[in-house]
């Protein structure tokens, strides 16, 4: 094979890249750093992974207007994995073998586990991700990986202490699939339910894919539970559902956790979904300050921006505080410098998009509030405080 | 094609058969009633009678796709009535079809190749790596096809056509072909000339009577060619409505007065005459 | 030129490669297999050693529903099979990669035995849902067998090491599933010169009259499901090696369809269009992004109409290839070939 | 905990009604089959696709209900004939593997128009049914589940009638016993092969109607069709009645099962009675067990 060959190749490749942030290369002395990712722009998960990506998109167009890192312009490089892991693995493969990329930004858990021993040994690219696994958050396993916020089992333990605090021994029903995003989280929030004396009275598991609730709704109608927990659904059935309880004459909470809550979706199911609520590390609230919730504000004028938007804005902006600090302190951009930048990340001010100073623990960011929606005025309201898990008892 | 060329294969011995009190019933209907059938070994024996008499269905019972209801199935003696179909191809018996039955994805050499199954045994880790013992069996089975059964019956020219596309009176040869690659020592044709032209029939007649001259092989046969059942058969069983009405060689059939009746509806004109010609089956 | 070849012998006829011409080609094939990855780029490589499990896992399928008739919908059940017999060896015992991967195969194959044997009583379409079935229970075995197969949050898998070498990069595992995709697909067309091959297709096309000739259904049947998920379990196997990592979502049912289609797109009962179906649907995907790549510019969207276009061209793709070409590519390469064999002596 | 007798009997009903459900598609299934012996592996798509394009004219054009369901079933009709023309009838006389894995083919493309048009987000269909709930006593029914099943059991009865009774419907019957035979009396059989794939996408689409209206609607809601498979092979393929029982048999089952056990085990249960009947009774219940021909 000839070097034309080989550029040949190169150019196909190249041209593979999606969608990247608008060039402007007469401005940059500096090389570009490029951020690479495979989000899901179709699929079942299309409307996170859309969202995600214009969130990432904004944030480098936010830090390139202002310069850049250290004079190094982003270069966002993104393609569709349609939410499957052969497709990401692909992409990453490409990606990476065309640019120097020291940060990537994965999809799914799936495609995460699957990339993470590939991360381990090139130990050139850290990955931030949309995955929210418990699994994942272990900073033994997956040294190289962060999640832009609480895992799963957090996000439990925020709405179970807010329950607690709402009602001494309340009754809870957990709903959710039979998938490995779904049962992610059960078993440590059945603990964390035991240690705050909530009383888990039932746990119902659906089918992927299944559609008929009416069942489900009557399993639980007659223990008529406090509060009804939703983990693992791109919100289809849970509208149904509340409309079916409402009928039955339950008067239970409902409540979910990250993608079973999401203004978009929310505002499409209209009255079915009012009063519903959602756990959340971000700041929706309206008048929060900041120089990062302004920029998104600034950028999305007249816009209602979901949870996925600001995971991507988040993941982004943590990409940028890595590479700002090791850039800084005249590192090489590696694994090692990057990820002992990542985990100082210590009462870390967001600029106002987690609502308090946080600070990464393990993987992962363990803190959130719980929000309520309310259908009349199409966004979610603040319902608690911020809650932040500490290592628990 | 092949370098020597050997006439006579040496073969087991001619089997001989013997069915008795055969009785097969489809739900309420008696297709067979207490037939006897008695091949001598060498012979080419004839099955005979109107459509539906119950021709087919005996042919069927015997080579094992029915279990009758009544009656013994013998070879050389040994009951066999209860062997499956497959394994009656290793003891001797091989058959064709009314409607052709070959294999219409493969060539015509596979096809006969496929006739030898039976008495083959290499296994499929031989076959995955065609070495050794699997090869020189395939080598064997090659060159004995080529010897006893392409050249024998002139198929050198299509061997390696697919049958799908072959014209019906060979695709009948090729069955016949597959039917001798199985080394019968009884061979069973079922309407072996049909739809054939005057050219193509006696082509096959005389592979017919080759076969059994040079095999030495029992030969029993299904026909309407009536003309053709009184030229080369040795002896003829008449069947009409799952009963044996007539048996004995071709004259003494030829004038029984009961068959005379069976094919002509018994119009009381005995035209015995017509027996002597062609196609008679179709009357009926 | 080809019209006409006089064999020396029987045992040239019975070749694998009927033609010199076909043993230069086979020999090219093999040097730019060996060549190919001189073109140094790791995203090649990975799509290649992707491309290549695919063979194996389709030339499986193809066995069993090209040459043997039988329809199975769960083709991809047995890759999961493979890929955690993998996991679980390698993981839990440090057993060598050859070793593990001829074990893939042999439990896939005995599983695929166990679900071969409705077709003693079923055929057909009902064997094809029985399929269906077993899939579906498999992936109930995956989820919930928590000890061996990781439960819902599946099996990490070790690099392969094959000699110290750790084959952690898809440039280097190509040259553990480069040999291996040469071997399994020169072994299937071995076993379609021999009598087990033969009996399949004898099967396919006329079962009843198979029976007659001497050949047992059952015994061929299962053989067929057990050669089948053989080779579909080696191809879990090696993807294990890939992607290093199993869960129950791994192997979705629509990865079935998808080696369907690529037997059906390749061309059913030959093993070259087995190896055409492979390349074909793998590569259609990255032809896809490409285009769509190409319309950005006008069609800003593009992106996110592609995975619906690339399932309504994959559906098309089965719907059109079994109306108008039900051969497939094979047939499509065989008249290409045909034409320049003759050439210019136009038939 | 203990079972309550009350809990038995509102999970049989809830079952029962979901089971309405896929007895009305299964008996599309039969349709289909009767009259042109395909296996039609898509019947969960065409359901769907169904449910979409009532998606389309309730909340897209905001028609109001009783315009929309005709012009689904309309439509529905469109696409079952363009089905049967395009993909169906050229291989009818080829083997039944091919046109079994034509249907595969169209489960892809239909999937695929699904996402193309509306995204594969899962939607909600406007409300048509009445909300409040059914109750006998103490027992307690979902107000859709009641009312989809009794629309379900209208359609039936609709159906049978038209089979026993109607011109169509003995022409199809004549069909599906001897496609000679009724070609010589003069029944026009192309004809009866596109009347059917129409009747059949019609029935769809009302069941796609009804579940979409349970359950919301998206572009995997196809899976139903899963369990309508094993509802006709348990039922036998060929009978209505077979389908219908089937039907109601394999919606309590999964009832019973998830509510009993967990969702988990619902297609494990199932399938487990498919794999059962295929092995002890290959034609199922009620089908007609054809004989093998040399």
């Amino acid at each position: 094979m000839t070097r034309l060959t080989r550029r040949a190749f190169h150019q196909l490749g190249l041209g593979a890249a999606l969608v990247s942030t608008a060039s402007g290369r007469a401005f940059a002395q500096a090389p570009e750093i490029v951020i690479g990712a495979a989000n899901p722009m179709s699929g079942v998960f299309a409307f996170a992974g859309v969202e995600g990506f214009e969130g990432g998109r904004d944030h480098f167009e936010f830090v390139n207007r202002a310069g850049g890192v250290a004079g190094r312009r982003i270069r966002y490089v993104n393609e569709d994995s349609g939410y499957r892991v052969d497709n990401a693995v692909a992409i990453f493969t490409r990606i990476t073998s065309q640019h120097q990329t020291p940060v990537f930004f994965g999809d799914s858990t799936g495609f995460q586990k699957a990339i993470n021993p590939e991360l381990n040994r090139r130990g050139t690219t850290v990955m931030g991700g949309a995955s929210f696994a418990s699994e994942i958050d272990n900073a033994q396993a997956f040294p190289n990986q962060w999640i832009p916020g609480p895992n799963y089992s957090d996000q439990m333990r925020v709405l179970l202490r807010y329950i607690a605090a709402q009602k001494k021994g309340a009754s809870v029903v957990f709903v959710h699939s039979d998938t490995e995003f779904g049962r992610d989280p059960i078993a440590a929030a059945e603990a964390e339910a035991k240690r705050l004396e909530l009383n888990v009275v039932e746990k119902i598991v659906t089918q992927p894919g299944s559609v008929d609730v009416s069942g489900d709704v009557l399993k639980i109608r007659r223990r008529n539970p406090d509060f009804v927990i939703f983990h693992g659904y791109v919100l289809q059935p849970i509208p149904e559902f509340m409309a079916q309880a409402r009928q039955a004459g339950m008067t239970s909470k409902f409540m979910g956790t990250f993608y079973s809550t999401d203004t978009v979706l929310m505002n499409r199911a209209g009255a079915a979904a009012d009063g519903y609520m959602g756990v959340s590390c971000y700041n929706f609230d309206a008048d929060a300050k900041g120089v990062q919730v302004e920029a998104i504000r600034a950028a999305n004028v007249g816009k209602t921006r979901t949870h996925a938007y600001y995971q991507g804005w988040t993941n982004a902006m943590l990409a940028i505080e890595v590479l700002r600090r090791t850039l800084g302190a005249n590192e090489e951009l590696n694994v090692v410098n990057m990820m002992k930048h990542a985990r100082a990340l210590k009462n870390y001010d967001t600029g106002g998009i987690f609502g308090v100073p946080v600070s990464m623990v393990n993987n992962s960011f363990p803190h959130g509030r719980v929000y309520q929606y309310s259908a009349a005025d199409k966004m979610l309201k603040p319902a608690s405080d911020w809650i932040t898990i500490t290592a628990s008892a | 094609m092949s370098p020597s060329h050997s006439a006579a294969p040496v073969r087991p011995p001619a089997a001989r058969l013997d069915v008795e009190n055969l009785s097969l019933q489809f739900g309420g209907v008696k297709a067979l009633d207490g037939i006897d059938l008695h091949v001598e070994p060498g012979s080419i024996t004839a099955l005979i009678g109107p459509n539906g008499a119950g021709k087919t269905s005996a042919f069927n019972a015997i080579s094992g796709f029915y279990r009758p209801k009544t009656g013994t199935v013998k070879l050389d003696g040994v009951d066999i009535t209860q062997v499956p179909a497959r394994d009656r191809a290793k003891l001797g018996l091989a058959r064709t079809f009314q409607n052709i039955a070959l294999f219409r994805g493969m060539t015509v050499l596979d096809n006969i190749k496929l006739g030898r199954h039976a008495h083959l045994t290499s296994g499929v880790f031989g076959a995955f790596l065609y070495w050794g013992k699997t090869r020189r069996e395939e080598m064997e089975l090659r060159a004995e096809i080529e010897r006893d059964v392409i050249d024998f019956l002139e198929l050198d020219h299509i061997r390696n056509v697919p049958v799908a596309i072959l014209p019906y009176g060979l695709q009948k040869k090729v069955e016949l072909a597959r039917a001798l690659a199985m080394r019968p020592r009884i061979l069973m044709l079922d309407e072996p000339v049909a739809g054939m032209n005057r050219e193509e029939t006696e082509d096959m007649a005389r592979a017919i009577l080759d076969v059994r001259d040079e095999w030495g092989v029992t030969v029993l046969l299904v026909e309407h060619d009536m003309g053709m059942v009184m030229d080369i058969s040795d002896h003829v069983c008449v069947l009409n409505f799952g009963r044996r009405i007539a048996a004995g060689s071709p004259t003494e059939v030829r004038n029984n007065p009961d068959v005379i009746k069976a094919y002509l509806g018994g119009s009381g004109d005995p035209r015995k005459a017509a027996l002597d010609g062609a196609a008679m089956g179709e009357v009926a | 030129m080809r019209v006409g070849t006089a064999k020396e012998s029987y045992a040239a006829d019975e070749g694998l490669f009927k033609t010199d011409t076909q043993k230069v080609w086979f020999g090219l094939l093999l040097a730019g297999l060996v060549l190919f990855p001189l073109n140094g780029s790791n995203y090649w490589m990975f799509l290649a050693v992707l491309v290549m499990i695919n063979v194996i896992s389709t030339t499986g399928l193809n066995i069993l529903t090209g040459y043997t008739g039988q329809v199975s919908l769960g083709h991809a059940a047995f890759m999961a099979v493979g890929a955690y017999t993998v996991a679980f060896f390698d993981g839990r015992f440090d057993t060598p990669v050859l070793l593990n991967l001829v074990l893939a195969g042999a439990v896939a194959a005995g599983i695929g035995y166990l679900v071969g044997l409705p077709s003693l009583r079923i055929k057909g379409l009902y064997l094809a849902i029985a399929t269906l079935a077993a899939a579906v229970i498999l992936g109930f075995v995956f989820l919930n067998w928590t000890p061996v197969t990781g439960g819902l949050r599946g099996l990490n898998v070790p690099t392969a090491t094959i000699a110290g070498i750790e084959l952690a990069t898809p440039d280097r595992l190509y040259w553990l599933v480069m040999p291996i995709t040469v071997i399994m697909v020169l072994a299937a067309k071995n076993l379609f010169r021999s009598r087990v091959g033969r009996a399949f297709i004898a099967i396919r096309d006329r079962d009843i009259s198979a029976e007659i000739i001497g050949i047992s259904l059952l015994k061929y049947k299962l053989m067929s499901f057990a050669i089948s998920s053989f080779y579909a379990g080696v191809a879990g196997g090696l993807w294990a090696y890939l992607f290093r990592v199993v869960t129950p979502e791994s192997f979705p049912a629509l990865a079935s369809i998808f080696f369907l289609a690529a037997v059906i797109v390749g061309g059913a009962g030959t093993i070259v269009g087995g190896i055409f179906g492979a390349v074909f649907m793998t590569l259609i995907p990255e032809f896809l992004k490409l285009s769509a790549t190409a319309l950005v510019p006008w069609f800003p969207d593009a992106s996110i109409y592609l995975a619906p276009v690339r399932n309504i061209i994959f559906g098309l793709l089965i719907i059109g290839f079994l109306i108008f070409e039900p051969m497939g590519l094979a047939e499509m390469w065989r008249r290409t070939r045909r034409y320049f064999a003759l050439w210019p002596f136009r038939t | 905990m203990a079972v309550e007798f009350i809990d038995i009997v509102e999970t049989s009903l809830a079952g029962i009604g979901t089971g309405s459900l896929m007895a009305l598609t299964g008996v599309a299934f039969v349709i289909i089959y009767k009259a042109t012996k395909v296996i039609n592996l898509a019947i969960g798509e065409m359901l769907m696709i169904g449910a979409f394009v009532f998606y389309g004219f309730s909340a897209g054009l905001s028609l109001p209900i009783w315009a929309s369901v005709p012009l689904t079933l309309a439509v529905a009709a469109v696409i079952g004939g363009l089905i049967e023309r395009t993909m169906i009838r050229p291989l009818l006389k080829d083997n039944p593997v091919s046109v079994f894995m034509v249907t595969i083919g169209l489960t892809s493309v239909l999937i695929g128009v699904v996402e193309l048009v509306w995204s594969a987000e899962p939607r909600r269909l406007p409300e048509f049914l009445p909300s409040q709930p059914v109750l006998f006593g103490e027992v307690f029914i979902p107000s859709k589940t009641a009312y989809s099943f009794v629309i379900a059991a209208a359609a039936m009865a609709v159906l049978i009638t038209v089979f026993s009774f109607w011109r169509g419907g003995i022409a199809l019957r004549a069909t599906a016993t001897d496609r000679a035979a009724a070609s010589s009396v003069g029944i026009d059989v192309p004809g009866v092969f596109s009347f059917s794939w129409m009747l059949a996408a019609v029935v769809a689409a009302l069941a796609g109607i009804l579940v979409g209206s349970v359950g919301g609607i998206s572009s995997a809601m196809g899976l139903f069709g899963l369990s309508v498979f094993v509802v006709v092979i348990v039922g036998g393929l060929d009978s209505i009645l077979g389908a219908l029982i089937a039907g109601l048999f394999i919606g309590w089952l999964e009832a019973m099962v998830g509510r009993f056990m967990g969702g988990e085990f619902k297609l494990l249960a199932t399938f487990t009675i498919l794999l059962v009947v295929l092995v002890v009774r290959p034609y199922g219940l009620f089908g007609t067990h054809e004989i093998e021909r040399l």
